[in-house]
């Protein structure tokens, strides 16, 4: 099929290219459409681009990759796309994501305005992602990147000019993070003397010395855009007020197809990254870390939005977690988990925002027995929910135990701190599968009436159900056929986990967390306080009280700095100012002033002065006269 | 050629002297409409002689012209007179100055016609004779009769200011008097002689190589003589008084020529028999650096629209002074185009004072604003003095500032010039605020109905400005012609 | 002669201070009309017959009759200067300077060996006649000048009347 | 000490005489009596220079054009003063305050 694309298309380069181009075209094709039918326009550019972009992303895959090379004319510049690998395997995962993501798009859009923009935006995003997962060359690399936050703070402020708090933390955050990147890549380009993804591919560095600066920086930077902590806490503050495609679109499934992509990037082809070297302690710290509180922090949340936000984050941990090992199996799992995670985690924002859609909220305290209005939003809910949670035979669940795995091996404590996480996502999704689905409904007077979502929104739910349920029934398929070979590893075991140990600690964690929710809903009288009692726990209250008040939010700490920072330069700047406005003009203006009132008129004066003048020259040529003063 | 060349320098002294006869011999009732004019004439004269004998002279290669009046030069130790390329351009600036100040009178002056021609041709044989003179005593002399002459001229109207300025003028110019003829006096009492080729360092050194401690005074006392006549700080006292008060066409030749004629024309003289010294170049440039600083920061909290002018003057004859301190013939070019460039803007200047004086009856700055609308003549006109007095290239001022720079740093003092770029920072500030003060900013309603001037002072205004700019542009010439004669 | 000088050199001095130090004008001007003929016979005992002639000529007679006459023109009968210029008060302290500083001049004189030539160089060259009308032609010139332009002074100051 | 000697000593003094009456005073009239003290010093000074350097004839040449000079000054300077006294009707200089600054 690559073959008959290139046939069409000539040079191997050009379809790379379009599969840039064709998205903007399309998203400026969705923003022209005016006039009443402008929504099924929307939906057909979206099937027709989204299609066309899969169907070039599945022929280059098929195709085994590709290489090609634009010159731009300029002599030591050049355009250098090559996709193979992991790569390949990405762009058409994210195609078929795109698609999916943009037919919701579209479908929510329908009845609501700023649709134009927001799907502009959406397909260049997707340019951008394109982009960035084919460019071979780092700088490449940092221009796509760059223009995925361009996006992002764009679909950020549309309909929010007034608002953009969230934007302008967004852009802090990611623009903070990819400021590191731009130095990892400066520190490895440097070091190993071209900035050729597939030449340092072919020699790695080392981690160790000076290549510590530049991997941890570009991990950093890969990190900032997965959305790993430090760099998250924008994802709260968007989920709040954000239209929901977009946090389907981003938190759930682009960004983090970017992130773990580069990070995936870093630790196999970049650089030489040992298990249990400082690196590798590094990126496991900062998985466990993120995964541990932003699932900390969804358990307590009482929103809906909110709360997939907070998994958003700590999914993200599991991902590092698994690749930070540097293991194989880890390395595999964080893909897989990376791409389960991208099916459930969007179809968990795709039935959220059905659920806003017919109710027109997310707020917990106001949502209830959903589970007879809305069915089929319901069973694909459950279905994700399983997922994510990590139930046995579902994908969730065999993605996590490679990862458990790893990090038993590289580390009880990690293991540990993944096995809190897996208790609290499950208490979590408990918590809010009951408070939205099964408890009595609480919705205010005349909203009552709630009926099943629109097609065009469960379509999309359905068939990430669908790849959920497939991926974890079938887990041979992504596993050694998808991401074995893209890895170049043919040894991961698929089928049911081999350590059974593991399996039955994971299976009682589920059940502690059943317990858990069970003992909370009696003390908390009902679904949604079930968490409560650990909300309001001595001492973890305070610490989340501090939390939730932001004061344990970096990007907050980054601010006071800056704050201080700018306070600094004001100061310094208004003393430089009052130095040339007001301290030289006074001095200048405040002598002329004196010598003004010194030569008061009076002759008598006048005469003084000269003949003090004529001492001074007396005093000069009297120096001369002893040798005192010569050239 | 020759025999033009040999006739010219009679011009600066006959013409001035048959005009003063001839206005003298005619009744006054008569002469009183062409008093003025007449003063115009012989500066216009004068200029074109000047233009002539120096192209002349130029393209003669002789050094210099010597002559008498109605006497004859040949015998052994008679006295004469002599015309050089130096003198001859200070000569024309004489004339330039002299006519733009006879455009502005023909406006200003009203009474005392007569006299003012008069006293106007004394000044222009005074300031005349002090440039042919080839003696020490000699220019003592004639130094003594610009200043009487510039004395009468301020005090002419007999108003209180005028005749405060000239009084303060003649104290301090007595005071001068004393230092210069005691240094006279000294200096002859070692040499026997005043002529200029019998004076010089090694005159005074002697057969000893020593010198006595005498000759050491009399320089001090010749130089701080000359200092008060040219104004320089602190001797500056009686110069914005002066220059105040005195009627605008009076200021016009106070301001842009007496004073440097008087005064730099002095240090020009004797950094030229004694700058062998160092302690004579050393305190001419002490002197200069007081006089830029002092004239710039009073200069910048006046408030009477000539009083600024005047110790813009102040100001602007320190550089000329750094001109002359650094003891280069390129020093020397720079100085001399210094003159030129000041004559020029600063009788820009004063011309513009005189159409404000006359349109709008005051000269407080205070009370002005916004008259650029109302005198866009004399707006454009002190827009072009302004930038050429603060050194904007392509401006006259730039080019012979950036000369004198250039010679300081080539005499090794490179602090002196630094201090003289820093100072002009100081010319700008002033004279941005003048303009601001007086032709930018919110007009007082009191001059709603204010015209521009017309007649003579505008024809002058259009004519100054265009030399600012004109001279500025021509310099490249002047340039190349330095390179020629192999200064550059 | 070295005893005559030196008298002729005290007067000079001593008339000199009290022209300055004194509070009425007239006897300002007389005492300035000695010390100018005192300064005229120096000058004489000097050497300079023609010089001692003009100075006790013009200075000690027109500097004095000019002077009287602005006295008058100023003042009419009145010679007296006001008392709120109290000059004798003001440089009440002058002779003690004058002696301070000559003394000063003397000692340093002294120590540094300081002298000028006991005098009395042959007088060499032309006579004051030839000197004056055959080298000097330029300074009669402008003494010339100097004279005329006293002259347009005198028209503007005592001729003219204020106009403005 | 030589005759010379002294008599350079004693002109120095009685110009700084004329130059202290020159600033004390307050009358305008007497600013012409420090002024031609101190003249009298120079011009001795002047002949001075021609005993000693045997130039006499030119000391006197140089004497008789300052006297000149010196006229023609004090001329000029009581005209003014009188002008002034017309105007203020005294002769005070510390009325002279009118420029200043």
């Amino acid at each position: 099929m690559f073959k008959t694309i290139c046939a069409l298309l000539g040079d191997p380069v050009n379809p790379m290219i379009s599969m840039c181009a064709l998205p903007v075209a399309g998203g400026v094709l969705a923003c022209l459409s005016r006039g009443r039918s402008r929504g099924a326009l929307r939906m057909a550019v979206a099937l027709l681009f989204g299609a066309a972009n899969l169907v070039f992303a599945l022929s280059l895959y098929l195709g085994g990759g590709a290489s090609g090379a634009l010159a731009l004319g300029v002599q030591g510049l050049e355009l250098r796309l090559a996709v193979s690998g992991i790569a390949a395997l990405m762009l058409p995962f994210a195609g078929l994501l795109f698609l999916i993501v943009a037919v919701y798009a579209a479908s929510w859009f329908h009845k609501r305005e700023g649709g134009g923009a927001y799907m502009l935006l959406l397909f260049i995003s997707l340019g951008m992602l394109n982009g960035a997962l084919m460019a071979d060359n780092l700088g490449v690399l940092l221009f796509f990147w760059e223009g995925l936050l361009c996006t992002l703070f764009g679909l950020l402020l549309i309909g929010r000019r007034e608002n953009s708090k969230a934007a302008v933390k967004a852009l802090a955050l990611s623009g903070t993070a990819d400021l590191i990147l731009m130095l990892g890549i400066l520190a490895t380009a440097r070091l190993a003397g071209s900035a050729s993804m597939s030449e340092i591919a072919a020699r790695p560095l080392s981690a160790d010395g000076p290549g510590a600066l530049g991997c941890a920086c570009m991990l950093l930077g890969a990190m900032g855009k997965a959305g790993a902590m430090p760099f998250h806490s924008w994802i709260p503050e968007a989920a709040s007020d954000a239209p929901a495609p977009f946090l389907a679109a981003f938190p759930g499934s682009l960004e983090k197809i970017a992130g773990i992509y580069l990070a995936t990037r870093i630790v196999t082809d970049l650089y030489e990254f040992a298990p249990g070297s400082p690196m590798s302690l590094f990126v496991m710290v900062a998985g466990a870390v993120t995964l541990f509180f932003g699932v900390a922090m969804a358990l307590i949340q009482k929103d809906m939005r909110r709360l997939l936000s907070y998994h958003a984050i700590s999914q993200v941990g599991y991902m590092l977690l698994g690749i930070g090992t540097g293991l194989p199996v880890g390395i595999a799992g964080g893909v897989f988990h990376m791409m389960n995670n991208a099916l459930y985690k969007t179809g968990l924002f795709v039935a959220a925002g059905a659920i806003e859609d017919q109710t027109g909220t997310t707020d917990l305290h106001k949502l209830g027995g959903l589970r007879r209005a809305m069915p089929v939003t319901a069973a694909c809910f459950f279905v994700c929910a399983l997922s994510i949670a990590g139930v046995p035979g579902t994908n969730g669940f065999f993605s996590k135990e490679l990862i458990f795995d790893a990090a038993l091996e590289s580390g009880t404590i990690f293991y540990v701190a993944a096995l809190a996480g897996a208790f609290m996502t499950a208490a979590s999704f408990l918590k809010l599968g009951g408070a939205a689905f099964f408890s009595e409904a609480r919705l205010p007077q005349g909203r009552r009436n709630i009926r099943e979502a629109r097609l065009g929104i469960l379509i999309p739910a359905v068939l990430l159900a669908a790849l959920c349920v497939l991926f974890g029934a079938y887990n041979a398929l992504p596993l050694q056929t998808l991401i074995g070979p893209a890895l170049g590893d043919a040894h991961i075991h698929a089928g049911w986990p081999e350590n059974g140990t593991l399996v039955l600690l994971s299976s009682a964690v589920l059940l502690l967390a059943l317990a858990d929710h069970v003992y909370g809903r009696k003390k908390g009288g009902g679904a949604l306080a079930a968490a409560d009692h650990i909300h309001y726990a001595p001492g973890i209250k305070q610490a989340y009280a501090l939390a939730e008040r932001g004061l344990l939010d970096p990007y907050n700490w980054l601010m006071a700095a800056a704050n201080g920072f700018s306070a600094a330069c004001a100061w310094i700047e208004g003393g430089v100012t009052w130095f040339y406005d007001k301290a030289v003009p006074g001095l200048v203006t405040g002598t002329g002033q004196t010598l003004r009132r010194f030569w008061n008129g009076s002759v008598s004066r006048y005469l003084i002065i000269a003949v003090a003048g004529v001492a001074c020259i007396c005093l000069i040529f009297l120096l001369a006269a002893l040798g005192e003063v010569a050239p | 050629m020759s025999s033009i060349l040999n006739g010219i320098p009679y011009v600066f002294v006959a013409a001035p002297l048959f005009a003063f006869i001839l206005n003298n011999a005619v009744p006054r009732e008569r002469m009183r409409s062409h008093a003025v004019a007449l003063s115009g004439g012989v500066a216009a004269l004068q200029l074109a002689a000047a233009i002539l004998g120096f192209a002349l002279l130029a393209a003669s290669g002789r050094g210099e012209v010597r002559f008498g009046l109605f006497w004859s030069v040949d015998a052994a130790g008679a006295a004469y007179l002599r015309v050089n390329l130096v003198s001859l351009f200070l000569l024309l600036c004489v004339g330039f100055v002299a006519l733009a100040s006879a455009l502005t009178a023909a406006k200003t002056i009203d009474d005392h016609r007569c006299s003012f021609a008069n006293l106007f041709m004394a000044l222009l044989l005074g300031m005349n004779g002090m440039l042919l003179a080839t003696d020490l005593f000699t220019l003592y002399v004639f130094l003594e009769i610009t200043g009487t002459a510039s004395f009468v001229l301020i005090a002419m109207y007999k108003s209180s200011k005028g005749l405060e300025g000239a009084f303060k003028y003649l104290t301090m110019s007595a005071l001068a008097t004393i230092m210069m003829l005691t240094g006279l006096a000294l200096l002859f009492m070692h040499t026997g002689s005043l002529a200029f080729a019998d004076l010089g360092a090694a005159a005074l050194s002697g057969a000893s190589g020593e010198m006595d401690i005498l000759c050491y005074g009399a320089l001090a006392l010749l130089i701080s003589g000359f200092a008060i006549k040219a104004g320089a700080a602190p001797f500056h006292s009686w110069l914005p008084d002066a220059h105040q008060s005195a009627d605008t066409a009076v200021s016009i030749l106070l301001s842009g020529i007496v004073i440097k004629i008087a005064g730099a024309y002095g240090f020009i003289v004797l950094v030229e028999l004694f700058g062998d010294l160092y302690a004579v170049r050393l305190s001419v440039a002490a002197l200069g650096v007081a006089t830029i600083a002092f004239g710039a920061l009073l200069a910048l909290v006046q408030t009477h629209f000539k009083r600024i002018a005047a110790y813009s003057s102040v100001s602007q004859v320190g550089y000329i002074l750094f001109g002359i301190a650094a003891g280069s013939p390129l020093g020397l070019v720079g100085a001399l185009l210094h003159v030129f460039s000041h004559a020029a803007f600063k009788s820009t200047l004063f011309s513009g004072a005189a159409a404000l004086h006359e349109q709008l009856g005051t000269l407080d700055i205070e009370q002005m604003g916004g008259l650029q609308k109302n005198m866009p003549v004399t707006g454009f006109a002190s827009v072009t003095s302004f930038l050429s007095a603060a050194g904007v290239p392509p401006f006259a001022g730039f080019w012979s500032k950036l000369l004198i720079l250039i010679s300081l740093w080539q005499a090794g003092w490179i602090g002196l010039s630094a201090a003289a770029l820093g100072l002009s920072i100081l010319t700008g500030a002033y004279f941005l605020r003048l303009q601001k003060k007086v032709f930018f900013g919110p007009r007082n309603p009191r001059w709603d109905d204010v015209k521009e001037i017309g007649g003579t002072i505008r024809a002058s205004q259009i004519v100054l400005s265009a030399v600012n700019l004109g001279a500025g542009l021509c310099f490249p010439l002047v340039l190349l012609y330095l390179q020629s004669i192999g200064l550059i | 002669m070295i005893v005559a000088v030196y008298i002729c050199l005290g007067f000079m001095l001593a008339f000199g201070v009290i022209a300055i130090m004194s509070d009425g004008l007239i006897t300002a001007a007389i005492t300035l009309a000695v010390t100018s003929a005192a300064s005229g016979v120096l000058m004489y005992l000097l050497g300079a017959k023609w010089a001692a002639a003009f100075e006790i000529s013009v200075c000690s007679g027109l500097v004095t009759v000019i002077f009287i006459s602005a006295v008058s023109l100023s003042s009419g009968d009145k010679t007296k200067l006001p008392a709120e210029y109290q000059d004798s008060r003001r440089t009440k302290r002058l002779p003690a300077v004058l002696i301070v500083a000559g003394a000063a001049l003397m000692c340093a004189a002294a120590l540094t060996g300081f002298s000028l030539p006991a005098g009395d160089a042959a007088q060499t060259g032309l006579t004051f006649g030839e000197t004056l009308w055959e080298t000097r032609q330029a300074d009669v010139w402008g003494q010339m000048i100097a004279l005329i332009t006293g002259t347009a002074a005198i028209v503007v100051f005592f001729k003219e009347s204020e106009n403005r | 000490m030589s005759m010379p000697t002294v008599v350079l000593i004693a002109g120095l003094v009685m110009i700084l005489a004329g130059c202290v009456g020159l600033i004390r005073t307050h009358h305008m009239l007497k600013i012409i009596i420090g002024l031609e003290v101190a003249m009298k010093a120079v011009t001795v000074f002047i002949i001075l220079g021609g005993f000693l350097n045997g130039r006499m004839a030119l000391a006197q040449a140089f004497v008789v054009t300052v006297i000149v000079v010196e006229v023609v000054t004090a001329v000029v300077l009581s005209g003014i003063a009188i002008s002034l006294y017309r105007k203020h009707g005294s002769m005070d200089i510390r009325n002279l305050r009118s420029l200043k600054g």
